[in-house]
Formats: structure tokens, C-alpha cells, sequence
């Protein structure tokens, strides 16, 4: 009688089959103009359900949001390019190193790097990001000194978290960049949080929630676009869609939702789409939604589109549920591969410089590695004092854990 | 004063005197609260300080975590201590791990008010008493105040303290205190010591219990409304009990009870939350431990039974004088 | 420097203030069509900003709805208005009940009774609602004996739930009425598995959730839209939007959001808009959502548009936060006026037959209620036997409530 | 067979038998979970028994809890112990009271398998042991097992019981018994007697504990992994000790914990999970009350200390077996 079925969402390939990136449409570059500061959600829809895009198929940065930006010296893309090699060189060297066991665990950004070093690179000393583990890049572009990014994946003394936490879940007040939790979603409502506390205080700084596909679906993703849209408090809330959560297609957290971006405006908070990889959309859209944030109109979702590369994290292999080539097939390209076209178009740099620039930069993160590495690794730990758990767990140590030091001998 | 009226004035006090606090929760901007604890500070104080909001237990809490590490200092209320496992994540998770596992680059000076326990015909789920929940959380404190005067003092030490507090508010004695007669006609705190509040500020420290009533026969440990209960209880069985109210739970003054159990050789806890991985069972684990060899009975718990608050039978559910009173004379045999 | 302030949404008109509705849209009736079943989310944008109204002013049934409901012999809509009138029948006397004492707690729906009574009788046996405490409409529509549900209000010995239950916090699995949560939202969610459910195992039946507009706020009701967004159970997800939550004015759930309804769309869920004061219209998008979800067209959310008249519980005095005659400025009027107007503007009804029918419903009813005292009150208790604390805990009850039934004296 | 392919058989043995049995959770469906228990089995049984379900572990249970009410039994899986906690309302306000507060109409046969505890070197946010923030909670039962055999007879019980059962999974003895020492070879559980797992439907009853090592010395409860570790101290310490497995928290088998009390005269109890409110607690509480008489010794609690699971620091956290032989000693004075 009753023809009521259940819908399972399911990515477009698995392993046995060829990607198939055929439903995704790449709108053309430079189709979208640049609204009003004061865009309101209803006006909005089309910047949630298309995609804003700058650099073109040749690297030509094309449309309304390349004249946003207005006339780039060669300086802050060179920069941008410099901030995504340094990015993948770490990540490079950090998977190598848990791989040798130098670490416990460790976790790539891979093809994301744009959005973080872009986003990054537009906010002001004093803002604040709420990142989730895979923003590593935000660190970065901040010129968060690589011997505490790295102290910290090794828990050894140049660690600032006293090895306390798991590798990736750093903590940088001074850099804008919050305690990340490794539970998702909680630091989204937070973002708000602070933002609030930003307006109540007046101090004309900002802050900015992070997000993954998956973790949309959190209950938390909905307490902080319920609370920015009840508030309005200054905050960019950014969802990084890289298409994958784990081993689960996107699909399964965006349900029928047209986008991330389109979740918002039910909220009546107004919401574009980005092209993630093309740092050159990462950076003019990142500095209008910082500029609206912090001139008081209030929060806006920017949903990155992207693809995550990479396997999940060390404890993953992609190879089982996704085609091993599917990156390959993504249809918007490499970030870095695209500042450097557009940065060679321009004449603003060569394959050669490129080449170079890789090397260097490798050769300067390996250097600070070592240099790193002989504080302790896994392999060849020195270990932080066990009394280190009990610090911190109050600003004041309390009789029980008094007890409980000397009970362990300390 | 009330226990209403002294937890108003301690808001009251600290968001006069200090602007990082901030009091939000549900229906507690322009009304006052559904027990009229915030009545009249919107108006005294702005929108901006006191205000509504949705009904989302967890984004009250999340934002609230956002602000305190920024430096402000939230003081929220979660309507009834029955709604606030929504927010129990963003608790556990978040408030209480910040400080620790940023190496204090991040703290959360926050307080989270809740009325807690039965007695009031609430049922399941305006009743409950969740204590132990917070209790085995490290990072947290909880806090829970018998009568006006310490509701006043531990509220203002709760605002001013570095960390999260759970601050429980026993809400059958919001008005007067209760001797576990429920047909009995209720007292006022007017007629009661406790219903004594200095003005303006001061506080009383959190982490130190209060011997409500001494004694040599039996140690009674109690917080909240049970505090009062047990007075009865040991009035009516004529035992000569040291009732402590441990006004906080966590961390907990150990010291002021092994003196007195140490001294009695017996004891008696008291709660309403539950009896299996009750707070009681944290009391006895630590006391056997530290008192073992001057124990003369086992130690005796009192409490709420396994089940979810009953309505009807909520006087079969409730720890009654006459409970106690058994625990006590049973705890008594040599 | 910055300008960025918070926002406080606020309600229209405070105690000392007069009534103001001037913001809301009062659509004409009949202006919307009825959609196909499939509708999807976009199409339905229109439905969920909109109102759907049938009775006009005149108390006239105009429009595509009222043509979708064919036609009605008076039969249907006399049985409305009777359930109508036992519901407020019910609630005035229960009220009283509550101010002698006689029962600790209790709550009207006094204006919202379409909503709940028109719903129910398009349902069929085997569906189930997920009801709020305001949703008692649903059991007198569904024909529950007032025996077992005056004797849950009382906790005597007609209770079905043998007075574990606040009451008004009814269970009725024989009358589709789900075990109402205290906690707010909880339920929403719930209704989705059950629908989900229902589709597994091929039933042929669906699942209703119902929520105020206060608790959409809550993370149950997004995880309720993202999952049937998702899943596309055969759920109808209902919001009652009586404008207030306690003394919380809508607007403080409602953020930005256009309405209730659009936050749906968010979700790519469809959603409809529908005056609640109109009994045609409730039942005729009852209907139409009912048969929608059955033949497997997934989830649909209706927003029902309502006023709470009354008090929010016994325990709530509404004139501290809003105006004391607001209710009578509601431009929704009321629901059974405008049955009755509609009833005697046909021909089938009249004002001395609707003066005679209210004083035969609240005779039978006051009938009903002694006879349900009888068997005990709070003023007047015949208590239940204090071991029924530990029966249906579990199954089996296991050792530990043995010893406590035993240390209890049973 | 490994505990990982002891949970995926039960749940095979229960999805080919039983067409209500269905399973979901967080990459539960296609790839099988992260720790791969359910691997094969979607491929096996079909995308309508065994599906993916986004990131809301409320969701999870709140779908679940309204398949259960209608008579399915769902038995779900959430990714990590530690992000049960957005979930926490409808366990135990929803799922633990419905077939109490529904006099029966409503019931609840929900299984929620979780991994637990540490010892991965997966830092306070994949370490967690919450199994005293449900043995609070009337309604609940609390399932864990220590050894293949155990988890498909445990888990077989757990699907076919009419309430919801908390099932927790030692993570660190996934793969084999674990003894404490992380620098010393892995052990695989083929080469152990637990690790002999039945083909086909079998059940071990819930509510019942097992004596892993009969002694004369003094008795030891322990639970998951740290029944393994007490076997190690244990035998390091050359003490005769009783290592008494619980496998089901609550209910409690109080009379197989009292018989071995009332035998040793000492107890030592162990617990990964911090130590205040732990469930540690309610064990002593229920032991000094039951063996009062018959104790030689206060009880010892040896448990993860009162600090978020520190990742560098692990093994100065986890009860070590060094701990555990100096609480044993220390219990065997005279
Ligand atoms: C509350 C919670 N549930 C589950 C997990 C386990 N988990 C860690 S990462 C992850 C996938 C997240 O995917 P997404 O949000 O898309 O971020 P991405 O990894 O793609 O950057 C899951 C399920 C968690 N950390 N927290
Ligand atoms: C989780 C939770 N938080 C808070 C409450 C307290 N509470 C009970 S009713 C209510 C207002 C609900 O308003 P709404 O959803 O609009 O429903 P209405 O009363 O208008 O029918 C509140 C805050 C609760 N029951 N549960
Ligand atoms: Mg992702
Ligand atoms: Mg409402």
C-alpha cells in the first residue's frame, strides 16, 4: 500500500568506480557581483546557491571581486603563495614524522590551503578564530613560529600546551587562533559567544567560527546560526565543505539542503558560496565579510567549497570508500597550482622561482624540525613532568588534587 | 531575605560593581525568571546586561563559554536543573577543560545557576537533582547553599571565582526552609537565622562546609533542602546529630567532616538526587577511607530511590524525616 | 571606532503598552493554491512565507483549499466544532480543578484548539503525534476517554500512568499519542525515527512531531529537520507558533527568520505557513500533508499561526509581560467563532443551538469530572501504592530495587 | 577472535535473526566504523539494516529512541565515548524513563555501543570512561565487557534486552589483552583463553560478574581493561588477589562482590575513569554498608586521576600496574 521508502544519500563513486564530479556545477569566474555590505538574506540566495569565483580557467582574475580588490601589488599574493607552500611543506614533513612515530597522530590540510592562509591574512590583530583541527593554516598565516606549531605535535617542552593535548589541537591566544576541542561543533556557538562579548565591550574586534561539512550537522552548528541570527554579533561563520566526513559522503549531512550556504538563510543570515581553492575569491570574500562583521552588519556564513585531498587523517585510508584517484578529478583545481598560474600570468613569477620556493621552504621547515625534534619526539621522548596533569585543572589546586600529587609522588 | 530575594541582591551587587557580568537565560530579561530570581535587574541594570534567550540550553552555555574566555564573567540560569543536559556537552566538554587544555591561555570564569531538587510536585522533570553529574567532572566546581544567607555570599564567591561553577539552587526552599512535613504549615526565612543577609557584598568562600547543628552521636552530611530535613529527622528520632552542610560539593572541605566523623564513629548522607552513583557514594568512599578505624557502623546513605521522580508519590519518593530518623537509630546500634 | 551592537528582538507592546499586530501580514483567504504532492522545498517558498486561510472575514470558505476539501456536509465540521468545545469545555474546568486544589499543576490551550482537534481527524489508526503539553486537542479529538484523561490530571487510580506523570504530561499509545516529554524538543526528533520506522517496516503509517514555536529553538529540532531532510521519512513536523514562550516573546526564537516555516526550506524540506484559527484550513492542509507523507513524498513542516490566549500554565501570570487584552486585538480571531460563523452562514448551525451545545459539552463534561474525583483528588487523595515508584523501571526489576522496595516496607 | 570481530559477529548473528535489529551510526554503513566492528556488515544485510548517519549523536539516539518505542531495536554506535555527550538528554531523560513514565506503553530496547577509555594516545577527547554518568541513571544498564567471549555474549544479551543498555567497549583491548605495560609486545587475543569466541547465537546474561582469578588475599573489581592490568599487578605484586570482572555495572552483582568481601576481608577497586564521583565510589559505598564486619582494611580506589586525559602524559595517568601493586600491598597490611 503505502510507497514511503527511506533515501540514503550516496557519494557520486567508491573505490571500484571512476569519480564523477559531473553533478557539481562550477559556475563561470567572475559571474557574481559584489553586494552591499548590508546584504540581507533574501537577497543573498543567489551568493548561497551559486559560487563566488575570481581566477578564471587561464588564472585570469576576471569579474567584480577581482576589481573588489582592487590593484594587488604582486607583494600579498606572493605572500598568500609563500603562506600555502609553507602549509603543505609542514603537513608533509608532520605526516612523515608520525609516520616514523615521531608523533602519535597527525592530520592534513591538503588542498584546503587557501581558505585558512586566505581568511587569515584579511582579520586584525585581536580578532579571533574558533578553528576545528584542520585549520592548521590559519596558524600559519598568522606567522605563528613553527617551533611551538611543531613543539606541540611532538609534546616536548616547546610545546605551549605542556603536551597535554593530542597533536593538531593547538591553542594560540596571541595568534587569534582558540583552544580547539576535538569535539565538533562545540566551538561554533562559542565563535558567537565571543563575538557577543566583543560588541558588549566595544572593542571593534571580530571573531570568526569554523566548521566542517560533516559537523553541519552538529547540534551546535544550529545553536550558533540560531544565536547570531537572534544577536547579531560580529562573526564570519565559515563551513568548510571539502565533500568528505571521514569515510562519509557530504551528501549525508547536507540531507536535501540546496548548500551549507542555503542552511543559513532559513536563519535570515545572509550566506555566500566561495570557490575554495582560488585564493584570490578566499581573500576578497573573506575581506568583505570581515569588514561587514566588524562594521556592524552583522554575522554571515561563507561556505568554502573544496576537497579534501588527503586521507582523514593518520588513522585513515581513503582508499576504502572513495575512488583513489579522485582528487585528481576534482573540478576546481589545485589552490596553490592556481595562484601560481595566475602569479606567473601576471609576470609576477616563473616555474623556476616556483620550483626554487618549494625548496627553500621545505629546507626551512626541515631545519626548524630538527632543531624541534631534538627537544623529544615519540621516538626519543623527554618527558614533561607527570605533575603536569594536575596544573591547570583549577587556578587554584584543590585539596582532593593536592592529595592526588603526592599520591603520585610529586 | 528569601533565598530568591538573596540570590537577586548577589547578581544584584556584582553587576553593579563589576561590568564583565553578564546574566542571561530563559525568560529571565524582562520578566525576572519563572521564580523571579532576576526581577527587576533588566530594568535596574539594561538590556545588555540581563537579557532572554532562546530556548537552547547548550547555546546558553556555548556562548557563554565564548564570553568568559574572553574575560567577561556570565552568570546564567538554566530554568530547571532538569533541562540542563543539552548543555551537558558544552559543561563537561568545554567550560570545564578550557583552562587545562589551552595551559591557561583561555579560562571560564562562568556560573551556571540552576533550581534543583523535588518537594514541589514537579515530577520527573522539574525535580531532579544532578549533583553527582557535575561532581565527577574535574575542572568543575558545585555549589549548593541551605538557606539565604550562604545562597547570597557563595553566589558572589561563585561570580568571582576563576573557574566554572555549578551553582544549584535548592528551589523548595526558594521561600523558607522546609522540615519535610509537606501538610505542615511552611515557614518563612523571615523566622529563620539563615534568613539573615548582610547587605551589599560578601562572600562566603567557596570549598568549606558549615556544621549547621553540632553533636557527638552521629555525623549527618546534607546539602540543600536535605539539611533541614535531617534537623527534623534527628529532632524526631532525639538523636544527638552534627549535621554539616557541605554547601560545596566540589571540591569538597574533607577536612571538617573526617573531624566529625572521626569524633561521632557514625554517619548518615543524606541526598534526594538518586542513591547509585549518588554524591552520597563519593561521601562514604572518601570517609571509610579516612576514618576507617573510627567507624562503629557502616556508613548509611539516605536517598532518593532508583527511579525517576514519581508525581503523585512524591512524598514516597522524597528522603522523609522519618527515613532518616531510621538511618539514624539503625547507624546508632552498637 | 566600531559600530557593531547587539540586537534584542522585542515584542511589540509591553504590559503598560497598547496591543500592536500592525507588523503581522493577514493574507486574504483563498489566495494560495494548492500545491502537487510532490512539492519541493523551493516551490514551496511561497507557502512558507504566505498564509494559507480559508475562512474569509465573513466566515466564508473561498479559495483552491477550500475547493481541495470538496463538499463538506456539515457533519465533519459540526464534529470540529463539538471537539472544539469539549476541549475548552475540558480546559475551564480543569483550570478551576487546579485553583481548588484539586490537582497541582495545569495548562491551557485556550485559542490553538483548531489546530490540535482539526489535525487529529486526518489522521488514520496507527499514526502517531508526538505532542507537546499544549497538544491536548489531539486526544479529544481522537475520542480519548476523559475518564483517563481528567484521571492523569488528577494522579488517582484512572490514571493510565498510575501517577508518575505531571499532569497534562498524558500517554496514550492506542490513541496515537505519544508519552509527552517535559523536556522541550526531545520528542521532535523521536517522531522522526518513528517515521522511520514506519517506512522500514512498511506500515503504511506516519509519524507527526509537534513543537512550540519557542522550542524550535532547541537542537532537537534541528536534528529532527536534518534527519528527515535526510532519511525522507513519511513525518509531518509541525511548529504551533502561539507567539509566545512563557514570557518570551516569539521574536527571541525566531532571530531573523522570515518565519518558522522558512526555516525548513533551509533544509530543503518544504514547508507551509497556515492560518491556525481556521479549522477549514487546518484540516484541509492536514490533509494534504497527511496523504503527502503516506505516499511517500517525505517530510513536510507546516507552521501553524496561532495565539496563546491563556495563561502560559497555572503557574504564570501573563499580564506581568504582555498586554492584558492582547488577546482580543489578535487579528486571527478566534477559532470556534469562526466555525460557528462559518457553520451558521451555511445554514447547518445557529447561535441557540451553539449556546445549548456549549452547556451540554460542559454538562457532560462536569458529569465526567465528578465521577473522575470520586476516585480521588489532591484536596481529597486515594493514593496509589507507594511501591509503584519502582514498577516499569525495567522490565524485571533487578536486585538493587528489590532491597530498596524491601527498605521502603514493600 | 578479536573483540572487534566478536561485537561485528553479534551483530550479524542478531541482524540475520532478528529483521527489527538495525544498526547506524557515524561511518557505521560503507566503511564499516573507524574501528571496523561493523565492517561487511552493510554489504551483508543491506542499506535499510545498516546505514551512515551525519555528525548529531542526539540524532542518533533520538531516531532511535522512536524506532525502540514502536518495537525495533536499534543498537547504534557512537564514534567515541567521549562524544556521547550531545546525546547525554536523550539517553537519560528520553530513552532511560519512557517505558517508566508511559506506565509500559512505550518501551525502549535500545543498545548505544560505544568505544571507552584510554591508553590509544588519544588525549582527553578519545579517552574518555563515562560509565558512572549513566550508572545514575535509573532506567540505564551498564554493559562492558574484557574479553572477546564476553563481548558477543554481552552484546547479544544487551540487543535482546526489553530496556536500553549503555554497552561500553574497551578500546585499548580491541585487538588483544592489554597488561599495562604500552612499551612491551601486543598480545594477541587468539593466544588467550578470552579470545575463544562461539560461532552463532549465545548470550551472556547481563546483571551477572565473573571471577577472572579466584584468590584468597584480597579482592580486586575491575572492569574492561583494567581487569587485564589487576591481573598483571596482581601477579607483579606476588599478591593472592580476587580479580572479580563486572562486565554489567548496573545492575550490580552485589552478591558475587560480597561473597569474595566477605572472603578477603580487603578490596582494592580500579577504574580508568577520574576519581571523584567514579563509579569506584558506588562500589565502596555498597561493599563498607554490605561487608562492614568482615572489612580488614579501608577499601582503595585506584583510578585515573581527577584531571582531563592528558595525551603526553598518558602513562603517568592510566592506573598503572605499579599503582595497582602499591594500593594491594598497602590493603594487605595488618
Ligand atoms: C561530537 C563528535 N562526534 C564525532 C567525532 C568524530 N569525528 C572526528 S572528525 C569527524 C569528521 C568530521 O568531518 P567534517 O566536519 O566534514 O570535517 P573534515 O574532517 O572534513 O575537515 C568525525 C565524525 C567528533 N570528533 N566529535
Ligand atoms: C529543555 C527545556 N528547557 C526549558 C523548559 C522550560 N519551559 C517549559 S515550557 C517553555 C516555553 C515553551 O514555549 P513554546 O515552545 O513556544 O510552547 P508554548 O508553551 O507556547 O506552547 C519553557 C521554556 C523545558 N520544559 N525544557
Ligand atoms: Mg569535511
Ligand atoms: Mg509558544
Amino acid at each position: 500500500m503505502s510507497t514511503a521508502r527511506l533515501s540514503f544519500p550516496r557519494p557520486p563513486a567508491r573505490p571500484d568506480q571512476a569519480p564523477d564530479f559531473s553533478a557539481i556545477v562550477v559556475p563561470q569566474a567572475g559571474a557574481l557581483p559584489v553586494p552591499p555590505p548590508d546584504l540581507d538574506a533574501g537577497a543573498s540566495r543567489p551568493f548561497a546557491t551559486g559560487m563566488i569565483r575570481v581566477l578564471d580557467d587561464d588564472g585570469r582574475a576576471v569579474g567584480p571581486w577581482a576589481e573588489y580588490l582592487g590593484d594587488l601589488s604582486a607583494e600579498p599574493l606572493l605572500r598568500g603563495l609563500r603562506d600555502m607552500l609553507r602549509m603543505r611543506a609542514v603537513d608533509r614533513r608532520m605526516l612523515n614524522a608520525q609516520r616514523q612515530g615521531k608523533t602519535s597522530f597527525y592530520l592534513q590540510c591538503t588542498g584546503e590551503e587557501a581558505i585558512g592562509c586566505g581568511f587569515q591574512r584579511e582579520l586584525s590583530p585581536g580578532d579571533m578564530n574558533f578553528p576545528t583541527y584542520r585549520q592548521q593554516s590559519l596558524l600559519i598565516a598568522a606567522d605563528y613560529p613553527l617551533e611551538a606549531l611543531m613543539g606541540q605535535l611532538y609534546s616536548n617542552d616547546l610545546d605551549p600546551l605542556q603536551g597535554r593535548q593530542l597533536p593538531i589541537m593547538h591553542s594560540a591566544r596571541d595568534h587569534g587562533f582558540f583552544s580547539i576541542s576535538g569535539n565538533l561543533g562545540t566551538q561554533y556557538v562559542q565563535a558567537v559567544g565571543w563575538a557577543m562579548g566583543c560588541a558588549l565591550r566595544g572593542t571593534g574586534e571580530i571573531a570568526a567560527g569554523w566548521i566542517g561539512d560533516g559537523a553541519t550537522a552538529s547540534n551546535d552548528f544550529h545553536s550558533a546560526l540560531l544565536s547570531a541570527s537572534v544577536y547579531l554579533p560580529p562573526v564570519v561563520l565559515n563551513v568548510v565543505n571539502n565533500q568528505w566526513a571521514i569515510s562519509t559522503y557530504t551528501g549525508v549531512a547536507a540531507g536535501q539542503s540546496e548548500t551549507y550556504a542555503a542552511r543559513a538563510l532559513g536563519y535570515g543570515i545572509p550566506a555566500l558560496r566561495v570557490d575554495g581553492n582560488d585564493y584570490l575569491a578566499v581573500i576578497a570574500v573573506s575581506r568583505w565579510a570581515i569588514e561587514r562583521a566588524r562594521n556592524g552588519h552583522g554575522p554571515v556564513l561563507i561556505e568554502w567549497f573544496t576537497y579534501r585531498v588527503a586521507a582523514h587523517s593518520t588513522s585513515d585510508d581513503p582508499t576504502a570508500y572513495r575512488p583513489r584517484d579522485e582528487a585528481k578529478a576534482w573540478p576546481l583545481g589545485d589552490p596553490v597550482d592556481r595562484l601560481k598560474t595566475h602569479l606567473i600570468l601576471r609576470g609576477d613569477w616563473s616555474e623556476d622561482r616556483h620550483r626554487q620556493a618549494e625548496a627553500e621552504i621545505l629546507d626551512e621547515v626541515t631545519t626548524v624540525q630538527k632543531a624541534v625534534e631534538a627537544h623529544g619526539t615519540f621516538v626519543d621522548p623527554q618527558p614533561i613532568s607527570p605533575a603536569e596533569i594536575f596544573r591547570g585543572v583549577y587556578a587554584e589546586p584543590p585539596p582532593h588534587l593536592r592529595r592526588q600529587r603526592q599520591e603520585m609522588g610529586f | 531575605m528569601t533565598m530568591i530575594e538573596a540570590l537577586r541582591s548577589a547578581m544584584d551587587v556584582k553587576l553593579a560593581s563589576d561590568p564583565s557580568v553578564i546574566i542571561f537565560g530563559e525568560d529571565v530579561g524582562y520578566f525576572g525568571g519563572v521564580f523571579r530570581c532576576t526581577a527587576g535587574l533588566q530594568a535596574r541594570h539594561g538590556e545588555e546586561r540581563v537579557f532572554d534567550t532562546p530556548i537552547n540550553e547548550s547555546a546558553i552555555v556555548g556562548l557563554a563559554v565564548g564570553m568568559a574566555a574572553q574575560g567577561m564573567r556570565p552568570c546564567v540560569e538554566i530554568q530547571f536543573a532538569d533541562y540542563v543536559f543539552p548543555a551537558y556537552d558544552q559543561i563537561t566538554q568545554e567550560a570545564a577543560r578550557l583552562r587545562h587544555r589551552s595551559n591557561g591561555q583561555f579560562t571560564c570564569p562562568l556560573v551556571i545557576r540552576m533550581p534543583t531538587g523535588g518537594g514541589i510536585f514537579g515530577g520527573q522533570t522539574h525535580s531532579q537533582s544532578p549533583e553527582a553529574l557535575f561532581t565527577h567532572v574535574a575542572g568543575l566546581k558545585v555549589v549548593i547553599p541551605a538557606t539565604p544567607h550562604d545562597a547570597k555570599g557563595l553566589l558572589i564567591a561563585a561570580i568571582e571565582d576563576p573557574d566554572p561553577v555549578i551553582f544549584l539552587e535548592p528551589k523548595r526552599i526558594y521561600n523558607g526552609p522546609f522540615y519535610g512535613d509537606h501538610s505542615g504549615k511552611s515557614v518563612p526565612w523571615a523566622s529563620h537565622d539563615g534568613g539573615e543577609v548582610p547587605e551589599g557584598h560578601f562572600v562566603v568562600p567557596l570549598g568549606q562546609a558549615r556544621v549547621h547543628r553540632e553533636g557527638a552521636g552521629v555525623t549527618v552530611l546534607a546539602y540543600g533542602t536535605m539539611v533541614h530535613v535531617a534537623e527534623a529527622a534527628a529532632a524526631a528520632a532525639g538523636v544527638d546529630a552534627e549535621i554539616i552542610d557541605l554547601r560545596t560539593l566540589l571540591p569538597l572541605d574533607l577536612e571538617t567532616i573526617t573531624a566529625s566523623v572521626q569524633k561521632t564513629g557514625r554517619c548518615v548522607v543524606v541526598h534526594e538526587a538518586t542513591r547509585t552513583s549518588g554524591f552520597g557514594a563519593e561521601l562514604i568512599a572518601e570517609i571509610q577511607e579516612a576514618c576507617f578505624w573510627h567507624l562503629r557502623a557502616p556508613l548509611l546513605r539516605v536517598t532518593g530511590w532508583d527511579a525517576p521522580y514519581p508525581h503523585a508519590q512524591e512524598w514516597d519518593y522524597f528522603p522523609s524525616p522519618a527515613r532518616i530518623a531510621r538511618a539514624l537509630l539503625e547507624v546508632g546500634k552498637d
